[in-house]
């Protein structure tokens, strides 16, 4: 019973972080955009928090850089248990087009387990929307 | 003021110093002065050219030589200073004290060639993420850069 | 007390990484240190080792706001290197195009100021109304953000009857929510009091520390690509460069909806002016060796590519010099005394387009205070004079 | 008999079973407001209408892991978040509503509790100080300076202005205050004026939009609560939202003509008075953006302190003028 009301509770509110780990900025309007009228996902419940102590999932976007690869790690011990974390976007995903270059070290995950991978370039706010819900309904 | 005009009066003012003066295009002008005489250079186009807007400066990689453009751009034309400094010694001026502005590209062109900017304000190393391993000088065309090996998540590496 | 607060390289006000080290006392700024490399991607080597065609979709990913821009610039250059000009129809679609991001660019922008002085309806309601331009944009390209609409040689898509209409009648939508936004951002009480005063750059600092796009046309510039160097179809368009000289954040919203307002215009024109015929034509493969400096009006400043061919079909070098990099030496110096509440303002007011700037560089700012005054640079004694010369008002009068 | 008399008071009406409902049902009323206000939906598919939304915010937060900082003072940061949540509790207990009858005083309703409720009001602004302070993350340091800041600025004219209609009602307890006004409802209007600054003080007060300065996200992260995770996070909200309750009600008895006619009736004055109020909150909050801290106080003491004392002043002399 009361597993239940946790689960359905987590269902229900999940807080997003938005981490940008490097990206090209349209992934990043993209997951903005999911925020206004539009597409609205405080309809789910879904709330952009600022710091990493609230937020449940972790919306990162774009490919890790060599500088910025300790923070992300940081970041991602920073976020209370239980946390998911979610790839925007190509170059999260793979590194897309800047795959091969100098400072890439590639995708998101290779630096912290991912959950959910969402394709396109950038991903569209229907498409984040979308896997935010399929997450939670994996729970 | 049309680029002839400005073109000659480039070559008039700057007298043998301008070792080489073009227009290859409209409003794109190329001027190309010794390393020792940049400085001078620049604060004649910034007096008397209106050019105090530095677009950028960019480095090239020639093999035996680098080839250092300033970009200037005033409201008559775009006027590009070219300079070479040999590989063996990379050692250019300072234009910080003509154009403040400048002081971004200047470390940029120390960090990506491993240049020397002589009497730069603010000379400290700057490599390009914090753990960068030094002497690596991405845009110089013999540096080769190894990808590190990738980690597939969940399955065989 | 003085300490340091590090903003970011993750921090709510910036969605990108970047570090600002602001050394504070009290609720006072006293210096300001950036620090990039967060967003560095090392594209001026990609590049090199990618085909022209290739390059064209590299630059676009540069960045995603003016993804336009940074692809129009490049292929803009690499065409006058391979020696084509692209038909009247396919240039006048193209620079249809980089004036809808323009329009997209400056709402978003809006909306951001707003959401960074904690006036979220403002921001709601400009990007509710960002999306009719996101549409207009989808209908012609098929993509909200990166548009993929050039091509050496004119542009990929050609515009119909149905579609005109259709942009005509999303402008004018357009037009009136801007000139409503533009009375609600001027007037509302709350929100001018904060940004007014904000963030002053004067015209000398604006020149000296080579500022560009609406940051030094809010200063008294008037610098505009567009009109100083018209490329392509500008010159046969009739617009203004919008101005101000509040040299503020204030005056940085104001230049910025005059030039949605002139967007709405030249946008009109291009329609209304759309010449028949093909929209594209064959590029060869490669170039011949040479260089070229190409300029491009981007939303937040001059673009300037700098492309070197040697004859294959890849280029020699590319040299990418974006906006926001430009404006950074000017950024710290508006950041400088002013309150931490006006951080996350002063350093939106430029717009700030990291991964743009940092397709390669890496930079940590001029600095001030204890390590630099042993070597007093010019620079910063010039910093200091032109800062005792400014108009003292700092602090905004409470317009109640 | 007694006994469980006070243990239901205390724990279900209208203790703290009831004030969750309630304040989670008022949070949820805020954001929908503020939401619509911005044309968009705001939580819609958690239960009916998203009603559920805070209370499932709430036991998700319970749910997860409580990290306390290494370098935080620990007792002192975990003890806070129940401190907070007492405080306002007992606040509330306070407001006429449960105790209407004037003839019969209960244990909460006694002659200068509107002095007290004030007080209790103003303990959670030095709790989240304390809190930012013992967290000692550098943003919430700063949120903690700009809590006791801006503690200056709005605290003089919230008292003054609500001291008001307590003047006029010559009675320093809250349902005497009530009662006065129900009986006489036209001198609701010569307060009108403290109304509004008691509004604004109060939306400074909740730390709300134009004062949301201490947690300001765009400038410095999460404030006060940067380092509160979990379940302290989880009781610091429902402290807000009680605190949103208790604030809204204490206007709604001074200002609103209280809430008169019995437990049913009374009731219902209770929550269309206090959702009036927090809907005006909400209107506050969609229309201004955020000031600076030294605006706040410019604000609190160029214009709102001489306002209160000029409403101090227009009540004083009326009330020699009623005589």
């Amino acid at each position: 019973m009361l597993n239940k009301l946790v689960r359905w509770s987590r269902i229900k509110s999940p807080w997003i972080l938005h981490l940008n780990s490097g990206a090209c900025n349209a992934c990043d309007i993209e997951i903005v955009a999911a925020l206004t009228p539009r597409f609205d996902v405080e309809r789910f419940g879904v709330l952009l928090k600022a710091t990493p102590r609230h937020a449940d999932v972790i919306v990162a976007s774009g490919p890790v850089t060599r500088q910025i690869k300790d923070r992300i790690i940081r970041i991602y011990d920073q976020v209370p248990d239980p946390k998911f974390v979610i790839a925007v976007g190509a170059c999260a995903m793979s590194g897309c087009v800047y795959r091969g270059a100098y400072n890439i070290m590639g995708g998101i995950d290779q630096v912290i387990p991912v959950n959910v991978y969402v394709p396109g370039c950038p991903a569209r706010p229907d498409a984040i929307l979308d896997a935010v819900v399929k997450l939670l309904g994996k729970l | 003021m049309t680029d002839i005009e400005i073109v000659e009066r480039l070559k008039r003012d700057l007298g043998p110093e301008a070792l080489e003066v073009t227009n290859p295009d409209r409003r794109r002008i190329f001027l190309k002065v010794g390393s020792g005489d940049l400085v001078a250079a620049v604060t004649l186009l910034r007096d008397k050219y209106d050019c105090a807007y530095l677009a950028t400066i960019s480095g090239v990689d020639k093999g035996e030589t680098f080839e250092i453009l300033y970009h200037f751009a005033s409201p008559a034309a775009n006027i590009n200073v070219r300079t070479e400094v040999p590989k063996a010694s990379p050692h250019i001026d300072s234009i910080t004290a003509v154009i403040p502005g400048a002081i971004l590209y200047e470390r940029e062109l120390q960090d990506m060639f491993g240049l020397v900017v002589d009497r730069i304000p603010d000379p400290r190393p700057l490599v390009v993420p914090d753990d960068w391993p030094a002497g690596n000088f991405p845009l110089r065309k013999d540096w080769k850069f190894e990808r590190p090996p990738e980690i597939i998540p969940g399955g065989k590496s | 007390m003085k300490f340091q607060i590090p903003i970011g390289p993750q921090h709510p006000a910036l969605k990108e990484p970047i570090s600002l080290r602001m050394t504070v006392e009290g609720e006072v700024i006293r210096d300001a240190d950036i620090r990039l490399g967060y967003n560095h991607r090392g594209l001026e080597k990609l590049a090199e080792e990618k085909t022209w065609i290739q390059n064209i979709y590299l630059t676009e990913r540069i960045c995603g706001i003016c993804s336009h821009s940074h692809a129009t610039c490049f292929v803009q250059g690499v065409e006058k290197l391979m020696e084509i000009v692209p038909p009247k129809r396919g240039l006048y679609i193209r620079y249809l195009v980089s004036e809808l991001e323009r329009v997209h660019s400056h709402l978003l922008w809006l909306g951001v100021a707003g959401h960074e002085a904690g006036f979220d309806s403002f921001f709601m309601y400009t990007w509710r109304d960002r999306e009719i331009v996101m549409d207009l944009l989808e209908l012609i390209s098929g993509n909200r953000v990166h548009y993929a609409i050039n091509t050496l040689g004119g542009v990929r898509r050609d515009v119909d009857e149905g579609q005109k209409a259709k942009i005509l009648e999303g402008i004018a939508t357009l037009r009136k929510r801007s000139e409503y936004y533009f009375h609600i951002g001027a007037n509302e009480p709350s929100f001018v009091g904060r940004i007014a005063g904000v963030g002053l750059l004067t015209k000398e600092q604006a020149v000296s520390l080579c500022a560009v796009g609406p940051t030094a046309r809010a200063s008294g510039i008037t610098r505009d690509v567009r009109k100083e160097d018209p490329y392509a179809v500008y010159d046969e368009m009739d617009f203004e460069v919008g101005t101000a000289d509040s040299c503020d954040v204030l005056g940085r919203v104001v230049v910025r909806v005059k030039e949605l307002l002139e967007s709405y215009k030249i946008i009109e024109q291009i329609l209304h002016k759309l010449p028949a015929g093909d929209i594209v034509v064959k590029a060869p493969r490669k170039a011949k060796p040479n260089e070229v400096v190409s300029r491009y009006e981007a939303p937040r400043g001059e673009n300037m590519h700098y492309i070197k061919s040697n004859g294959t079909d890849k280029p020699e070098r590319l040299k990418v010099r974006a906006p926001t990099l430009a404006n950074y030496p000017a950024t710290v110096e508006m950041l400088r005394h002013g309150f931490i509440a006006d951080i996350p303002l002063i350093f939106a007011a430029i717009d700030p387009c990291i991964c743009c700037a940092e397709r390669t560089v890496s930079l940590v700012n001029v600095r001030n205070g204890e390590e630099t005054t042993v070597r007093l640079s010019d620079l910063r004694r010039r910093a200091i004079e032109q800062h005792k010369n400014a108009p003292p008002k700092r602090n905004a009068v409470w317009p109640f | 008999m007694a006994v469980l008399r006070t243990f239901l008071y205390l724990l279900v009406y209208p203790g703290l079973l009831f004030l969750f409902v309630y304040s989670t049902f008022c949070e949820w009323f805020d954001r929908k407001v503020y939401a619509r206000l911005q044309n968009r939906m705001g939580p819609t598919h958690t239960g009916r209408f998203g009603l559920l939304q805070p209370i499932a915010d709430f036991v998700k937060l319970l749910a997860k892991e409580d990290i306390v900082p290494e370098a935080a003072d620990k007792s002192l940061f975990s003890l806070l978040p129940v401190f907070g949540l007492a405080v306002v509790s007992t606040a509330a207990l306070l407001l006429p509503v449960w105790n209407f009858d004037l003839a019969a005083p209960g244990m909460t309703s006694f002659s200068g509790d509107i002095i007290v409720i004030l007080y209790l009001l103003s303990l959670p602004t030095l709790i989240l100080f304390l809190a930012a302070w013992s967290s000692t993350n550098l943003f919430s340091t700063i949120g903690g300076s700009r809590v006791l800041t801006m503690l200056f600025g709005y605290e003089v004219p919230l008292f003054l202005s609500v001291l008001s209609p307590a003047i006029l009602a010559n009675s320093w307890r809250l349902a005497e205050i009530a009662a006065f006004y129900q009986k006489k409802p036209l001198l609701i209007l010569p307060n009108l004026l403290g109304f509004v600054i008691a509004l604004i003080a109060v939306q400074a007060k909740l730390e709300r939009t134009p004062f949301d300065i201490p947690h300001a996200e765009t400038e410095i992260v999460g404030g006060t609560f940067t380092e509160y995770s979990g379940k302290k996070l989880a009781f610091f909200r429902l402290m807000m939202d009680i605190e949103l309750v208790v604030a809204s009600g204490l206007l709604a008895a001074v200002f609103l003509g209280g809430f008169p006619g019995g437990a049913i009736i009374g009731f219902v004055h209770f929550v269309i008075k206090t959702l009036f109020i927090i809907f005006l909150l909400a209107l506050l909050r969609a229309l201004t953006s955020r000031i600076r801290v030294d605006q706040v106080v410019r604000l609190a003491w160029k214009y709102l302190a001489p306002l209160a004392v000029l409403q101090l002043l227009i009540v004083i002399l009326l009330k020699g003028f009623l005589k």
